[in-house]
């Protein structure tokens, strides 16, 4: 199980010793291939038996050491997770640009891998807090890879917003311990419930706004579109797939293990002004990869919106969310990458007529970008529609109102880039290759072809896959479960 | 930085200065587990003295010692560090968890060895692989010094 | 608690904060230095007592150890991150000769395009198109 | 007789404390009453160098631990070392008086 | 004896206290770098009178990195000034 | 002639506080390892004569003190005369180096006087001077701790 | 299990065309007509004359009840026909009416996804599962009009109409949830069981009646169709008159008999169906583009489905029924006929169609004769349909709403008899000199073969003669008609006769035609262009509301998105503060208590380092600050070390001075001073922002510091240290084996920190180096310029 996290730091120690490319793909391939293998077995044991698995880092009891706990929810996320990873690697070599740039692609990525299986995996506030500094660490060398004008502004932005984070969670997580002696989330639970309210409620509004910050919502949200437009695409399609998640998954966890239920109406009321902003910031922008990343955080108030509802229906909503989003997000970058390795730009002013020179590029960017405007019969459908479900039930019909609005208005924005950038004649100013856009970036198109088979696999299987939410939820809502496994462990 | 042609830095900071500083850096590393110190304390002392040396413009010396490849003396502590955390999974143990050997040895006789002794070392040597790398680059004034010992692989 | 300490972090808080909120990225570097310093008092501060070191084999009450440990790890991460954006930094210097973050550009598009308050959508282009 | 040898390494020490203490005190008052980088540095390195000196041997008489005695040695020597590395490094650079 | 440690201590704080004005007013980089430098000095020299205040080996860890690494500070700072002489003036 | 190496394993157990064959042996790979990881710009070693050694050290020593009350009066009355600066130029005359940086060492460590330069070809020497001075007395001065720095320290070629 | 696999396969026929066939369309166009024949088979065999509804449920999400439903009752065997049927006589004439076009395997691919879509949702047996088909419709809908994506016009269209179909979408999916959640089910037979009433309900019906409006272009949302005509003429004769802006009306035949007992959904349809009716027919007389002439009629003739239909009344449900279907099939002739006009001709101008006559005299006919049945002339079904629809009106009694209706459905009769009358007119008008001379010219160039024509002559003429036919035959029609309609309302009595005798309404009737004739034959063919350029009053509201939509977005993100560093610090500071005020407001001031006492050298250290703290955020000089900052370090590691943790102060210190040497290689080229800043708001701001966190923040601390109840664990640390972790050192202890992971993740952040720093200084290094290479390629370039020259 501590695989996923010891692999890849293992390979990228190895790969500083590697001075070809070849040998440094080969690496990370095959560490990424174990990392599967023992996230899918870890995965599938669950599934089983629903049963916490907990490894206590130096032997300790769970108490007091630091603890890697997957249970339904962890299990997943790293599955899903190294997959997307595996395929953007995949992706990425394919582009050739960022691991032909600096031989510390591959090793910081494969650091960035560990990081989020970390944060995934963590039973330990500060070791979180550790988890989320490594995939952060990594993140500001990926996003300033090529070091160019653009990336450094651009990743000022990002680094030093995140590093006020950072220290917001620090600080927060001190907090903790100085008002309950502990950071082992397992012990938390009880003494954080006879702390006085208002420290409580203190210590919870902190966590979420660190968390926050990183999950990109409202009104802290702001580093985020201006950032990830800059990194190649095959990076930024592993932020906007994954990174933003760990702090969802990390506000779910805050809310349900932590403070279970408290403060439901704040979460209601940021997730609703998260998608409206986002989804606004969306439609104002030409830019393919802009608008994409407003959408990451309009995606974000949806996922927020279900949280806050909480209760395991809407927690279960919420999980699905989060899961189908992770493939669909990351194959709309990957479609961006491509459109801009063969145009040299995706801008709409730059680029035309995709879907004539590459039909199947063109579907490879309609599933994604119709499931993210929630509309059936893909992924995207299924998990707007449960949260909404969860709202009607809840009788939030602000919110409701919200969701449908903002799903619209992903309409509009996703309809902007197809007309910009799929329809219409082909641009004879571009920089277009003579050939099939396809066919010299085989494994590019290949591995984006993954990515969406993924999420209409995704669709497809939602019945079993929404069972194990379901389930997944109710492990979530179970802290006396959680506690008493880490204790016994 | 300029080499400073100066006998003063010749003698003190070569000879007795930097070897001192050294010495105490590998005290201050294996004394920490009980007494302040460690490897990290350890690690910047030493790479104190890299700074010290960079800063009279002695970074010469660097490149001609098996150091200059500071990204392999990165790759090498963290996989000592890692080393003492996956090992134990392969003995059925936790990762990480620590093992304490009491061998008998003739002439020196009982001596205590911590596994977690070969964690703090590999805590050491990063520190002091970050340390050069951040002066190799950094304060590199052409480029010759980037590519040959910033790192390596192009 | 020891007040002393406490006003120190309330200093180091407004500092911090005021330093980041600058335009030149090594007052940003120096905010993110004072916040680090900050955060990393306010956690021994409020987690222990000031009490005899750690170790054991010491006379007195032990204080707290954990905190330390954490905000020693803390401290390194402090100083890498510190590290990263003085590289950042030097990178932009390098390029641009200032050492100013400067706005996004395409925000600033947007924001004058809001501003023209032009009454053309991006999707349909009307009267400008069919003309 | 370990009694005696105490007690007038006690009052030996206490007078290179308050005399290292003075030292320093006359070093940044210096740094006030001198003009110019250079004088102010001779009027306090060396002081300082000497104050620091002076509360090392203090301290050395009243400690009992080889390895303490070892450190307050090095750390002597090596301020006999880098005081003239820094005025050395600084009398290169600063410019004027 | 732990009386004269205490005023030994006390004037330590007051030279710090005026070298720290040092610092703090409007003066070159050159004189805050050596007034910070004799602040290391105070800090070294408190540390040792702390330690043989209690026989206790803690303070002069410190003091002994102090030594090796304090004067760094004072050394960068002469670096600095030295780099940038032709653009001072 | 004592061994740099010895001093450093000598330091070594003395900062362990204990001379057991454990220390012994882990001093010697530490001084080792120390020894080989930076290394030495020039090929001299040189000979220490212990009393001459001693007698330099009171000496120095004794002027770190005498200079240092000097200065500290200067510093509670300066005058005019006690604050004034000068740089003084001389050239050394023994012709090695390494008793030229003791020199230059001990003339900065000394209140007063701080060595600015010491070119290693030329041997000339540039101090900077607190306080009024003649110049002769004070190169003789100079002159007259260089012959002290000599005597205690020979200097040894084994290239 | 067949209904789904027909209905899959459909889409995996588009799907494969889209990818796969693309070099051989006709060939994946037969493909399609085969898939389309078999499922007619399968809905033809498996569902007229069955004693029991065949019902088929496939599991999807089915935890929350996201199962699709099929059943094959009689008005889904009806729709189904009319979908398939009419499917594959567009499919069979696009063969001809494509012939080169580079888009038609796109034209194919999604024409199959379209029908696969249009299938499932007449199928469906409940919303849920209806409306997963809807929204594919809209999809499909809006890729078919947007088929020529080269002109702009068209992808204008294409987007509005699927804006419009969507927000109705997002409506119909609220009133999806709302039905699941309050009454657990979306059965259409289960919803007619229940009759459920209340304010819930009333605003499931108001979501629903939205969502079919905008669906089937009722008033105000009828702008979008007439628009959706850039499409090519199959797609506007399949889509946009034959089934999909049927789906609304399919929905407010399945919903009607569940709410058409509440006044809201009557006076909604009713309103809406009327202002349809009389809007449309009074645009069709106005348009000169004959396709837009249908287009707008349709309009009208969906107002006038939709108020049968919405009535919820059986009888009218019967002849909503009826003329549904007397409406495909003369519209679908019409559609296909003026496309054959236009691809004859070249053109589909009003004034200039009269020339067909001679070109394609079998096409003219069928058109007179499917006008004919849309002005509901005797003998025709149109006429049978359209009587009906009178008595059913007639006879409602539904109250004002009733009365409403007549004179909205005798008015808008009056309409459709006029347009029919002007687009006969057009018919048989003889074109002048000059056009028919280029007429000539066209065709010339296009010598259509004896295939081609009569693949486009077929389905134009079949559906007239079945317009022809059902009208003569119109009493086994209506026995046809019974199953389907008493499928929705439970009962239905009515029967269809071609001469019902003189009563009301053939009285009304005659009226109505006369006066329509009138009017249409006198309307003029050529109409001036009206104001607004090419759009519609419709499209330009719909224009400003997304102009407006998106300048308010656009106002918006400048707030929150203004791309200036500083401003987030600020915004994000003040989050903080404002937590920490509120944790504040909730549990009161904290107790000041519990305070130890600080010792002289403590403060006097606390008071030495806030003094340089301060002059961090003062100094102007660069480096400077950072010895600053360095000093701050210093009193930290001090304070440190005073409160008992000399592994914190030995640590700190060593960082501090290492800072301090990265700060002055980062910065050693950059000026002495930092530049007067170019501040994005003014200091005090920034300085009010800081003070308040420097404030609000300890006293967070000290609120949750005396808050403290349980014992730090670390308590368990200690007996174990030696024994167990063999250290004394505790932190240590921590930092390399309790906590040891901690300190992993660590050097892995300082080992990555570090390759981010070499990696900028060589990607700066490479940077420079092409710049050095550009530099003196372009120096030799000019070099070699001057050669020239010299
Ligand atoms: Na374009
Ligand atoms: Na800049």
């Amino acid at each position: 199980m501590s695989l996923p996290v010891l692999g890849p730091l293992i390979a990228a120690a190895v790969m500083l010793f590697l001075r070809r490319l070849s040998a440094q793909r080969f690496v990370s391939f095959m560490t990424l291939g174990v990392s599967l293998v023992a996230s899918a077995t870890t995965f599938v044991n669950i599934w089983d038996d629903g049963v916490i698995r907990v490894v206590r880092m130096s032997g300790w009891p769970g108490s007091f050491a630091i603890t890697l706990v997957a249970d339904r929810l962890a299990a997943t996320m790293v599955l899903v997770a190294t997959i997307v990873v595996t395929i953007v690697l995949a992706y990425a070599t394919g582009q050739r640009a960022p691991d032909e740039r600096s031989s510390f692609y591959h090793p910081v990525y494969m650091v960035m891998t560990a990081g989020i299986s970390q944060a995934f995996l963590a039973g330990d506030l500060f070791n979180l807090f550790v988890a989320f500094e490594i995939l952060l660490m990594a993140s500001y060398v990926l996003l300033t890879l090529e070091g160019t004008n653009e990336q450094v502004r651009a990743g000022t932005t990002y680094v030093v917003l995140n590093i006020l984070e950072s220290m917001v969670l620090l600080m927060a997580i001190g907090l903790v311990f100085a008002a309950t002696g502990t950071v082992s989330m397992a012990e938390l639970p009880a003494r954080l419930a006879e702390l006085p309210d208002g420290v409580r409620m203190g210590l919870q509004l902190l966590l979420l706004v660190a968390f926050g910050i990183k999950a990109a919502v409202f009104p802290l949200f702001f580093w985020l579109p201006d950032s990830y437009p800059t990194a190649p695409s095959s990076v930024s399609a592993v932020f906007a797939g994954l990174l933003t998640k760990v702090g969802v998954y990390c506000l779910i966890r805050t809310q349900t293990l932590l403070f279970p239920g408290e403060l439901g109406n704040v979460v209601i009321v940021i997730g609703a002004a998260t998608m409206l902003v986002g989804v606004l910031g969306a439609i104002s922008h030409r830019d393919m990869k802009r608008i994409l990343s407003f959408q990451i955080v309009s995606s974000i108030g949806y996922m927020l919106f279900g949280l806050g509802i909480g209760g395991s229906a809407a927690i279960a909503a919420t999980i699905f969310y989060l899961i189908h989003h992770i493939p669909v997000k990351t194959s709309l970058f990957l479609v961006e990458g491509i459109v801009a390795r063969d145009s040299g730009s995706s801008s709409p002013d730059v680029v035309s007529g995709m879907a004539r020179r590459s039909p199947i590029l063109a579907v490879l960017f309609l599933v994604p970008a119709l499931s993210l405007a929630g509309l059936p019969p893909f992924s995207g459908f299924l998990a707007k529609f449960a949260i909404v479900r969860a709202g009607v039930v809840d009788a939030q019909w602000v919110g409701i109102v919200v969701a449908l609005v903002v799903s619209l208005l992903t309409l509009v924005s996703m309809v902007k880039i197809w007309v910009g950038v799929f329809w219409g004649d082909v641009e004879p100013a571009a920089k277009v290759s003579t050939v099939g856009v396809l066919r010299h970036q085989r494994l590019m198109g290949v591995s984006t072809g993954m990515i969406v088979a993924l999420s209409l696999a995704i669709a497809v299987a939602a019945g079993p896959l929404y069972e194990f939410a379901t389930l997944a939820a109710e492990q979530l809502l179970d802290v006396a479960g959680y506690v008493n496994a880490v204790r016994s462990a | 930085m300029t080499f400073i042609r100066s006998a003063i830095l010749d003698e003190l900071v070569d000879r007795w200065l930097s070897k001192v500083a050294a010495l105490v850096a590998l005290y201050v590393t294996f004394r920490g587990h009980n007494a302040p110190g460690g490897g990290f304390a350890g690690g910047l002392v030493l790479g104190g003295v890299f700074v010290l040396q960079f800063l009279t413009g002695r970074e010469p010396h660097l490149r001609h010692r098996p150091i200059r490849r500071p990204t392999m003396l990165l790759g090498a502590g963290l996989l000592m560090a890692l080393g003492t955390t996956a090992v134990p999974l392969f003995v059925d143990a936790a990762p990480l968890e620590s093992h304490i050997w009491k061998p008998d040895i003739p002439v020196i006789g009982e001596v205590k060895v911590v596994s977690s002794m070969f964690f703090d070392l590999g805590v050491f040597m990063v520190v002091v692989a970050v340390v050069l790398m951040m002066l190799l680059s950094l304060g590199a004034r052409g480029s010759s010094l980037v590519g040959d010992d910033g790192g390596e692989v192009s | 608690m020891s007040l002393s300490l406490l006003i120190l972090v309330g200093v180091l808080f407004s500092v911090g904060t005021y330093l980041l909120m600058e335009r030149s990225l090594t007052r940003v570097a120096l905010g993110v230095g004072v916040l680090g310093n900050a955060v990393n008092l306010l956690i021994v501060a409020a987690g222990s007592r000031p009490d005899e070191a750690p170790i054991i084999g010491r006379s007195g009450e032990l204080t707290d150890p954990l905190p330390q440990a954490l905000v020693l790890t803390a401290i390194v991460i402090g100083f890498a991150l510190l590290s990263f954006v003085l590289a950042l930094a030097w990178r932009n210097w390098s390029i641009t000769e200032n050492d100013e973050v400067e706005d996004d550009l395409e925000d600033r598009i947007v924001a004058r395009r809001a501003e023209k308050n032009s009454k053309r959508g991006d999707v349909p282009h009307h009267e400008d198109v069919e003309q | 007789m370990s009694d005696v040898l105490d007690n007038v390494l006690d009052v030996v020490s206490m007078i290179l404390f308050v005399a290292g203490a003075l030292l320093a005190l006359v070093a940044s008052v210096a740094l006030h009453r001198f003009t110019g980088t250079r004088s102010r540095m001779h009027a306090t390195t060396k002081p300082a160098t000497l104050g620091v000196s002076l509360c090392a041997i203090g301290s050395m008489l009243q400690l009992s631990d080889v390895s303490n005695i070892t450190k307050v040695v090095v750390i002597i020597v090596l301020q006999l070392v880098t005081a003239p590395i820094g005025a050395h490094m600084f009398g290169r650079s600063v410019g004027g008086k | 004896m732990k009386a004269v440690e205490a005023v030994a201590l006390a004037i330590f704080v007051l030279a710090a206290l005026i070298a720290v004005i040092r610092i703090v007013r409007r003066s070159t980089l050159g004189d805050r770098a050596v007034a910070f430098d004799l602040l290391t000095a105070i800090m070294t020299c408190a540390l040792l009178v702390a330690a043989a205040r209690s026989d206790d080996g803690l303070p002069l860890d410190l003091a002994l990195l102090l030594g090796l690494i304090g004067f760094l500070t004072a050394i960068t700072v002469a670096r600095f000034i030295e780099s940038r002489a032709g653009e001072e003036q | 002639m004592i061994p740099r190496s010895l001093v450093l394993l000598v330091l070594w157990i003395a900062l362990w506080g204990d001379v057991s064959v454990a220390n012994l042996i882990s001093g010697v790979v530490a001084v080792a390892l120390v020894t080989w990881m930076f290394a030495e710009r020039s090929g001299t070693t040189y000979q220490v004569r212990p009393w001459n050694a001693v007698r330099l050290i009171a000496f120095v020593a004794y002027s770190l003190v005498t200079s240092s009350a000097r200065v500290a009066w200067a510093v509670v009355f300066p005058t005019p005369e006690r604050t004034t600066t000068s740089v003084q130029t001389l050239k050394l005359q023994r012709g090695s180096v390494f008793v030229g940086a003791i020199v230059a060492n001990a003339i900065t460590l000394t209140p007063g006087t701080m060595t600015l330069e010491l070119d290693p070809e030329s041997l000339e020497l540039q101090v900077h001077v607190l306080g009024e001075v003649d110049p002769e007395t004070f190169r003789a001065d100079v002159l007259d701790l260089e012959r002290r720095v000599a005597e205690a320290v020979r200097e040894r070629s084994w290239t | 299990m067949v209904l789904f696999p027909a209905v899959v396969a459909q889409f995996v026929a588009g799907a494969l065309l889209l990818v796969g066939l693309r070099r051989r369309p006709a060939i994946g166009a037969l493909v399609g007509l085969a898939v389309l024949a078999a499922s007619t088979a399968v809905v033809a065999t498996r569902g007229i004359g069955a004693s029991t509804t065949l019902t088929e449920t496939v599991g999807w999400l089915s935890t929350l009840g996201f199962d699709l439903v099929f059943e094959l009752d009689g008005f889904a065997v009806l729709m189904a026909l009319i979908v398939l049927v009419l499917g594959f006589g567009v499919l069979l004439y696009s063969l001809a009416y494509f012939e080169h076009d580079s888009t038609y395997a796109r034209f194919v691919g999604l024409f199959m996804a379209f029908a696969g879509s249009m299938t499932g949702l007449v199928l469906a047996a409940d919303l849920f599962t209806m409306f997963v088909f809807w929204e594919l419709t809209s999809i499909c809908s809006f890729l078919l009009i947007g088929l020529n994506d080269k002109s702009e016009s068209a992808r204008q269209s294409a987007v509005r109409a699927l804006l419009t179909t969507g927000a109705g979408g997002l409506c119909l999916l609220g009133a999806v949830g709302i039905l699941q959640v309050e009454l657990g089910t979306t059965a259409f037979a289960d919803l007619v069981a229940l009759q459920p009433t209340g304010a819930v309900m009333d605003a499931a019906i108001v979501l629903i009646l939205l969502g079919a409006f905008t669906k089937s272009a009722q008033f105000p949302f009828h702008f979008w169709l007439p628009g959706a005509m850039a499409a090519p003429t199959p797609v506007s004769a399949y889509l946009h008159s034959a089934t999909m802006v049927k789906a609304g009306i399919v929905l407010l035949a399945r919903m009607s008999p569940v709410f058409g007992q509440s006044d809201l959904w009557r006076w909604w349809v009713v309103l809406a169906g009327v202002a349809t009716m009389l809007i449309g027919g009074w645009r069709a007389l106005r348009q000169t583009d004959a396709k837009l002439l249908l287009a707008h009629s349709t309009v009208s003739q969906l107002g006038l489905l939709t108020v049968l239909v919405g009535l919820g009344w059986s009888t009218a449900l019967y002849a909503g029924v009826a003329h549904l279907v007397a409406h495909a099939v003369f519209k679908v002739a019409l559609f296909l006929g003026v496309g054959v006009i236009d691809h004859e001709l070249g053109t589909r101008d009003v004034t200039k169609i009269g020339a067909a006559r001679r070109r394609a005299p079998l096409v003219v006919a069928a058109l007179g004769a499917s006008t004919l049945s849309m002005a509901g002339m005797i003998p025709l079904f149109g006429f049978v349909t359209k009587e009906k629809a009178l008595v059913a009106v007639l006879d409602a009694e539904v109250g004002a709403a009733g009365t409403v209706a007549l004179v909205g459905v005798v008015l808008g009769s009056v309409l459709s008899v006029a347009y029919s009358a002007r687009f006969l007119h057009a018919l048989l008008s003889e074109p002048d000199r000059g056009e028919h001379d280029a007429v000539a010219n066209h065709h010339e160039h296009h010598e259509s073969s004896v295939l081609t024509r009569v693949l486009l002559g077929a389905p134009v003429l079949v559906p007239a003669a079945a317009s022809l036919l059902f009208g003569l035959i119109a009493t086994r029609v209506g026995k046809w008609l019974v199953a389907p309609s008493t499928s929705l309302a439970g009962s239905a009595k009515s029967k269809l006769v071609l001469w019902p005798g003189i009563n009301d309404a053939l009285i009304i009737s005659a009226i109505v035609i006369v006066v329509g004739a009138v009017i249409g034959w006198r309307a003029p063919l050529s109409v001036a262009a009206p104001h607004g350029k090419h759009r519609s009053r419709g499209e330009r509201s719909f224009d400003a509301v997304y102009d407006a939509t998106l300048g308010l977005a656009k106002r918006l993100t400048r707030v929150t998105q203004p791309g200036s560093l500083p401003m987030y610090v600020a915004v994000t500071s003040l989050t903080v503060a404002v937590v920490a005020i509120a944790a504040l407001a909730v549990d009161g001031w904290p107790a000041f208590e519990g305070f130890v006492s600080d010792s002289p050298l403590t403060i006097a250290v606390t008071v030495l380092t806030i003094a340089v703290s301060i002059g961090v955020a003062v100094v102007s000089a660069r480096f400077t600050a950072a010895v600053f900052l360095g000093g701050v370090g210093y009193g930290a590691a001090v304070l440190f070390l005073m409160r008992g943790a000399p592994d914190l102060a030995l640590t700190q210190v060593l960082v501090e001075t290492l800072t301090i040497v990265i700060f002055l290689l980062a910065m050693r080229s950059m000026p002495h001073s930092f530049a007067p800043a170019s501040s994005w708001a003014p200091k005090t701001v920034r300085i009010a922002v800081s003070l308040l966190v420097g404030i609000v923040v300890p006293l967070l601390v000290l609120s949750v510091h005396g808050a403290r109840t349980a014992p730090s664990v670390a308590e368990d640390y200690a007996p174990r240290s030696i024994s167990e972790a063999g250290g004394a050192n505790l932190v240590n202890v921590i930092l390399v084996d309790f906590r040891g992971f901690d300190t992993m993740g660590e050097i892995t952040v300082l080992a990555v920190a570090a390759l981010g720093v070499v990696n900028l200084v060589r990607a700066a290094e490479r940077h420079r180096r092409q710049r050095e290479r550009e530099n003196s390629n372009a120096s030799a370039a000019a070099g070699s310029a001057t050669g020239d020259v010299s």
